[in-house]
């Protein structure tokens, strides 16, 4: 058997690689849900690395081809959807799930247990002057928020912080995407906001 | 500085998420400069707003009133002559306040941020998942090889140990047999004195006793004969066999 | 306003086209069901044998492009799915990939099968001590012990052997690998074993 050129393996990997694509998209199209990295490495037989680069690259094809869904990473995993732009004919089908907008309170929460996490009750409301029981066990509901184990403090007060579902809703590729602020740093709030 | 109570009573106190909430709203109001609150004035528009709230017949929920106590607090903090001793640590009154404030500003910002990227994100649509099997699984083996080399090394010891235990079990029957033919040499014996002749299935018959018991009689009436204390006659082939004591001649060894 | 050249047409309908065609696409993609032809026009704004065309081209390119999902068209309708050749990828999707380790018992019996192999059940159970009949069963299900033929003696017994995926699952590249038994007494114990 002849050896392959390095141009016949360019295309051998070329067509690999395209296969592999397609595999991906009909994984992806299937789950519906985000899958992880794991679990579609596992299923294209690929390392953990070979696979993100793989991934990321599609990430791009659908970004930028003429493509009515798209690919975005949430979390530690991967999930196709249709582009924004197309919101308006979709939503012509008459079923997209409404989705409840959620209170002020619940906005102002969310962003508190977003930054701090993982944060207990107390931390909360000691930050938004208020009871904020009510709003948490909301957050729960809607999945939006999770108990993440318990302080190693008296009472042992649960822990929460934001799950997949937080990611999803609000486009955020992971929890690190937050704008990082440190409000322990005193100077460093004072330098930040604007005196008006 | 306007008059607060003149607008507060078109704003109901439900408007406002907390204390630090309608803080703001005066804040904003009054074009304040966060860091440096004429605390006099907010304060007073801040109760004025409570009083509106109580004249309306509302219920004040305990955090607002806790605000209003800290504010008076830092106003009369600030209304009174500094003294010697407390000069030294030099602390504004309000930081605290704006502090939390400022904490709180951030907060606010970044909910409006949640908000607005919500919006944008509502515009994506999800995909239903396809019905899958569910039941469908794949078993991975999870093994060691020092474990399978521990397990081998632990069998051949046990099988050793009982390879052991075995010859010394069988030392043991014997040793038990030993001492089971000389009982039954002397159970012969005791019978044979009464002088009668023995029937040797009478006394061991396979049907009462183990097939062990009966050979160790045999060899104990074997034995018997050897040592001249008994003759065993045996008429037919696999017939009974008879044990008769003999009669030592006493002026024999005289 | 000037009119557009031919060319212009030509490129502003292709234009048009792409666009329809990824409406489409996220459409039936939100939809996950088959949508009405009646439908998908009322949704590009076409009438029905254009959108009849458009999705017939789309379904032909679909088939014929390297893609992991595919057009069906089902009754009335269409909808998005996946190319059958990627199924087998798809169920591992709902794999969940269970460790399982070995029985104390099926730990013992391979190891005598692996270093003395080929060999009997009745050797198996001489140096064991207890019945392996299930264990040996279990292990050749399991694919780690396999029969090798049978024995040229009374009775012809059945001759046990360690298979590939034995030095497969536990990293071995041959039998000789075996890690070596060090302890000086038991191997005067193996000395002993007889040889039925």
């Amino acid at each position: 058997m002849k050896a392959l050129s390095p141009e016949d393996e360019r295309k051998l990997y070329m067509y690999d690689l395209r296969e592999i694509e397609n595999i991906l998209e009909a994984v992806l199209f299937a789950a519906g849900d985000s899958v992880s990295i794991e679990k579609l490495s596992e299923i294209i037989n690929q390392d953990k690395k070979t696979t993100i680069s793989i991934i990321s690259n599609m990430e791009m094809k659908y970004k930028n081809s003429s493509r009515g869904i798209m690919l975005r990473r949430i979390g530690t995993g991967y999930q196709l959807c249709t582009k924004p732009e197309y919101d308006k004919y979709i939503i012509q089908l008459g079923y997209a799930r409404k989705k409840q907008g959620l209170s002020q309170a619940a906005y102002e929460t969310l962003a508190i247990i977003a930054y701090h996490q993982p944060v207990t009750r107390a931390y909360v409301e000691h930050i938004r002057g208020v009871n904020s029981d009510n709003v948490i066990l909301n957050l729960v509901e809607k999945n939006l928020v999770c108990e993440l184990g318990r302080q190693d403090s008296p009472g042992k007060p649960k822990l929460y912080g934001t799950t997949e579902e937080f990611l999803r809703v609000f486009g955020f590729n992971s929890v690190k995407d937050l704008p990082h602020i440190d409000v322990n740093d005193i100077q460093t709030v004072m330098d930040e906001i604007p005196v008006d | 500085m306007t008059n607060a109570t003149h607008d507060c009573c078109v704003i109901k106190i439900k408007d406002f998420e907390g204390p630090f909430d309608l803080l703001f709203y005066l804040i904003e109001k009054n074009k304040i400069d966060i860091y440096d609150i004429p605390i006099v004035e907010i304060t007073d528009q801040y109760m004025d707003y409570l009083f509106a709230m109580k004249e309306m017949d509302l219920e004040i929920a305990s955090e607002f009133l806790v605000m209003a106590a800290t504010l008076l607090h830092i106003k009369s903090r600030m209304l009174l002559p500094e003294r010697k001793d407390e000069a030294e640590d030099d602390e504004d009154p309000r930081e605290e306040l704006i502090l939390k404030l400022i904490e709180y500003k951030r907060v606010k910002d970044f909910a409006g941020i949640l908000r607005e990227r919500e919006a944008e994100w509502k515009k994506v649509h999800y995909k239903l998942p396809e019905l899958l099997p569910e039941s469908a699984y794949e078993i991975e083996l999870d093994v060691s090889p020092s474990l399978l080399k521990e397990c081998y090394q632990k069998t051949l010891q046990v099988y050793y140990d009982r390879q052991n235990d075995e010859s010394q079990k069988m030392k043991r029957i014997i040793q038990h047999e030993r001492v089971s033919l000389r009982l039954k040499i002397k159970q012969l014996l005791d019978m044979l004195k009464r002088d009668v002749r023995l029937c040797f299935s009478a006394i061991f018959n396979l049907k009462k006793t183990s097939r062990l018991e009966v050979a160790t009689g045999f060899l104990a009436a074997l034995e018997i004969a050897k040592n001249g204390k008994a003759i065993i006659h045996q008429e037919v082939e696999f017939g009974e066999i008879y044990i008769e004591p003999r009669r030592v001649v006493r002026d024999e060894g005289a």
